[in-house]
């Protein structure tokens, strides 16, 4: 039968595309617009020269990357472990892991301040440390759901206990099985969570300002009611870096030793020209 | 001399026993092959040698050492997997010196046992490949390789041909046995199929819920099966009902004929006894020359096979398997024909009704 | 070799379970005890009796819907069009499938508002309609990753091309197709992916509350700073209708025709015995 | 007369070139398999008879009607597919009665057909199971109960049997071939395994490179390959290096024993042509009585395969392989022995050295 073009899907790519694109350029031609009637980068000036700016900026990404650490620490032994010894667990576990997506982060929050607040047991909420600590677990648990995805799949598709297996036989100590063979094999699966989740907390409003944190995503939404050029610019800043981010982690989710960079697509063609 | 051992060794998971007290003695240097259907415990028995099962009772020796309660890692075994279980992230070289680094050998040493083990599976040119980039079975000879670098006591193989297509399952078959000759390694290979375990073993083990039903060569176990399972299970098997007519004679009756049998093959049975005649298909011949008893038959189904013909004829009341060589000047015969078959009354197995 | 006990992962499953439930407990503890000194229902009442609580719900809930019903029309078509005829365009569909993942959604308001605003050609944002039709589209592209990602599972799991050629070479027309073999084989991760956008819509805060929509998350974050115990019932009520959805959702998932309705778990504890 | 006629088909996918005009007509009631390697276009000439592919030139007409630029659901084919693509949410009643639903077939109409379709494949009281319930072999059997319900034209089946077991592999073939007969239904099969071409098939149609390279019945294709790759991939071949002497005697060179061959086996060659003496292993028999050129050999390899035995034996100076059948009385040689091989002259193909 012969291929029809496809009219349909390729409307619907295009219209896609331009949801995104139509907006974006918008706003960064709006962006440069600070002066009137010539272009500038007066709006980024005026952005990167407040100390807000930076300070939010530096917290987040501090929060994130502790969250990044704590999480993955959290979830790779969990889910290899599961893997390897507690199969039937799995669909559990996989469950557990989800509820994150589906609890609004409200709930937490609120959860979180019943538990810790100045009148519980443990009144975390009362020191900066304490209201910090929250926060980092706040994010843990919101990126829990990528995470153990990105982990999971990652021990999918390398046959986990097998490899495990084949490792006890050539003599290997557990230790061993899992420094040598096992992290390697899913370090990648490992950084893509951690990009997902460092592009997660980065811009996170609901649970930074609940708990009255000075982190950047609040600082977004505040310079978002003040100004008209300064959010436009930040706007296109944050697009920049969760692309970049988002780019480095196909990167490196698809790579493997001694691949090239796109090969995802490669393999695709390849294998049409193979029938 | 056993070189390993395994006396009365079973294993349950829960109420469901899936090895019962199994027995079996492996000589240093002999390849034994389990053989049975799926879920007929061979698999387990496998992972119980390998330390990645812990037998339920009994006990496992190895070189006269007793291994029962060891850990896998501690039982220098070589281990084959079906599905390859090539480290992903390590090139053929790293995977092969993997056992080596972790039993401490020293650098050189190990650039040059690595260097013996891939030249001895003909891949010693793709020692700087990763796995992805060889095919399947590049990527099981590189697993032959790296399970037999630390000179393991037993070489341990797991289904290792499923995973291949036809003609790379022989080919590598061959291969394994020609190495695992070479190097004088006792080896216990586990598989479902019968052509591979009767080709490449000294002795076949075959297994059915849980026991081992005969322990023998090839040949015995083909052409003298010791339980109606084997019989069964291994080759085709023609089966000519019959009854005893004089056990003292060895006479039996097949349709209206009266056959004459070797007296010991229906040695403790009476006149009247029903019986069945079993015969492989390579047994039966065309023709009226080939045997002391000859039946008339007509040609039911003829299937070309490649250098062997297997026909199917009505003879004696039931239908009948026969092969045939194939012969370039004479095409097989035609469906419907009719001809005779004989058969040499030594060659029957005379089984139960 | 014998399997320890696994000591490790029960206590990371324990504690994970904990990290939700003591919260919860709190929080429906702290949600009885409105009236001093007894156990009552007083907060839910009160919840229950609030005129902007039924109508932020109802309003929250008719937008989850619809952005359910333009979701699944326009990802379930491109899904299955680039699974029959672009393959080698599946790499760039899901990459674009997970943007809306990581770029926050500050940033898609402030391009909504400067592309649909006051001084646009279309400017949406002036009249009621408009701004409603922005929430929506914006829900739509929330929700786009988890949409795409079960429809496409959905589809990964059945094979879509030789169906199709199955149901066409007995003489079944594209739209048969679709119809009689295609949709019944993905309704059910299409109803998981509904599931999961609404429960990501109904307690979405930063959309609604930069489009300044009557909508429910507002209405959580108000509650949740001008009241005590109303905003426990809410986060108890909330939980547990997100914990349904999520019981239904897995329920559809993994249902078969004739199966049992935890067939995961029935799968996972046959496949152990079957060694 | 030609049911099915392809004429000088050829398929493109961009510069590569996959089917290079391929002609082929196939009889009502025929059954033609596709033989080859993967990437020979086998399966492509099948997705262009089913209407899932477009010929980039060439013509394809089933049943006297041109259908080369008829989508696939007008074609009134009947597909099976390696992988059964049993609709998953219709029972097995209503995927054999999708086609009936499809043509327009009332209530009972469909019931009685599909009961009929059920009982040939002897799944008749499965119906109302599901897909996922059924092993792979029923559901290929409900696959091709599906394909045949509406009364295709022409039936066409992708490899079938290359996802299942062994032994279900055998039983299903034979099914297949006795149902096409039952049914006379044209039909077109492909397969990368030459056992099962040769055996289900009346034609095979061996392709290599996007080319028919020979066509023919089994027998012949077997046992008079007329180009090299034939030769090489059907069966297996032994190759004799030999130097012509007389070519009108017929008489050749094997190490320093001269042979005499049928002279028109060497017509066209010129005394001193070096040639290769290829050679089935069912035609090369233990001693000397089975054939007028006798070879001394030295057994070098012992396969057991069951019914036969596969000899390697050094002789001429080459490895020869040769199939002998099992003999229950007899163990096979041992390996060191040496004997002497003989064949019959009328059996050699000669093929350039």
């Amino acid at each position: 039968m012969k291929k029809p073009f496809p009219w349909l899907s390729t409307l619907i790519v295009v219209l896609a595309a331009l949801y995104f694109l139509v907006p974006l350029y918008a706003t960064f031609q709006f962006s440069l617009q600070m002066k009137r009637g010539e272009w500038s980068l007066a709006a980024y000036e005026s952005v990167f020269s407040s100390d807000v700016f930076l300070s939010t900026l530096a917290y987040s990404a501090v929060a994130s990357l502790a969250a990044i650490v704590v999480g993955a620490a959290l979830v790779a032994p969990t889910a290899y472990w599961v893997r390897l010894r507690l199969p039937k667990l799995r669909p559990v576990v996989e469950f557990v892991s989800l509820l994150p997506l589906i609890i609004p982060p409200v709930v937490l929050v609120f959860g979180h301040i019943r538990m810790f607040g100045s009148s519980s047991i443990l009144p975390l909420t009362t020191t900066d440390g304490g209201t910090n600590f929250l926060l980092v677990s706040g994010y843990v648990v919101l990126s829990l759901p990528y995470m153990y995805r990105a982990v999971d799949n990652g021990m999918a598709s390398i046959d986990i206990v097998t490899l495990t297996e084949a490792a006890e036989s050539l003599g290997a100590s557990r230790a061993r099985t899992i420094m040598e063979v096992i992290l390697p094999n899913v370090r990648s699966s490992i950084i893509s969570g951690a990009f997902l989740t460092f592009s997660i907390s980065l811009g996170e409003f609901v649970l930074a300002s609940l708990l009255n944190r000075p982190a950047f995503g609040p600082y977004l939404v505040q310079i978002g009611q003040d100004r008209a050029y300064e959010p436009a610019a930040l706007a296109v800043m944050t697009f920049a870096l969760t692309w970049a981010c988002m780019g480095l982690m196909q990167y490196f989710a698809t790579r493997k030793p001694g691949q090239r960079v796109f090969p995802r697509l490669t393999l695709a063609l390849s294998r049409n020209e193979a029938r | 001399m056993s070189f390993l051992k395994l006396s009365a060794v079973s294993k349950a998971f829960g109420a469901n026993v899936v090895v019962k007290s199994f027995d079996l003695s492996v000589r240093k240097g002999e390849f034994v092959s389990f053989l049975g259907p799926s879920g007929c415990g061979k698999t387990t028995v496998l992972r119980m040698v390998s330390g990645f099962e812990r037998p339920t009772s009994g006990a496992i020796e190895i070189g006269g050492r007793d291994v029962t309660h060891l850990p896998a890692n501690q039982r220098q075994i070589g281990m084959v997997f079906q599905s390859y279980a090539l480290f992903p992230n390590m090139s053929v070289f790293g995977n092969v010196a993997f056992g080596l680094k972790i039993a401490g050998a020293s650098k050189p040493e190990i650039a040059s046992r690595v260097k013996e083990m891939l030249d001895l599976i003909q891949l010693g040119h793709l020692a700087d490949r990763y796995p992805y980039q060889l095919s399947g079975g590049q990527q099981q000879r590189v697993a032959l390789a790296r399970a037999l670098a630390a000179r393991p006591q037993v070489l341990l193989l797991d289904e290792p041909l499923s995973a291949l297509d036809a003609k790379i399952r022989v080919s590598l078959r061959d291969d394994i046995r020609a190495i695992q000759r070479e190097l004088n390694i006792t080896t216990i290979f586990v598989t479902h199929d019968q052509e591979e375990a009767l080709t490449i073993s000294d002795r076949v083990v075959v297994m059915n819920g849980g026991i081992a039903e005969q322990c023998d060569t090839p040949h015995e176990i083909y052409n003298r099966p010791t339980t109606r399972f084997v019989a069964g299970f291994v080759g085709k098997l023609n089966n000519i009902p019959a009854i005893v007519v004089d056990p003292d004679a060895g006479t039996v009756r097949v349709e209206s004929d009266v056959v004459t049998l070797e007296p010991r093959a229906v040695a403790g049975r009476k006149a009247g006894d029903p019986i069945v005649l079993a015969l492989r298909p390579e047994a039966v011949s065309m023709g009226t020359r080939s045997g002391d008893v000859v039946l008339e038959a007509k040609v039911q189904e003829v299937y070309f096979l490649g250098s062997v013909i297997r026909l199917k004829v009505a003879a004696a009341g039931v239908s009948l398997s026969l092969d045939i060589f194939n012969r370039a000047d004479a095409p097989p015969p035609d469906v419907g024909s009719t001809t005779h078959v004989s058969f040499s009354s030594h060659a029957v197995i005379v089984l139960d009704s």
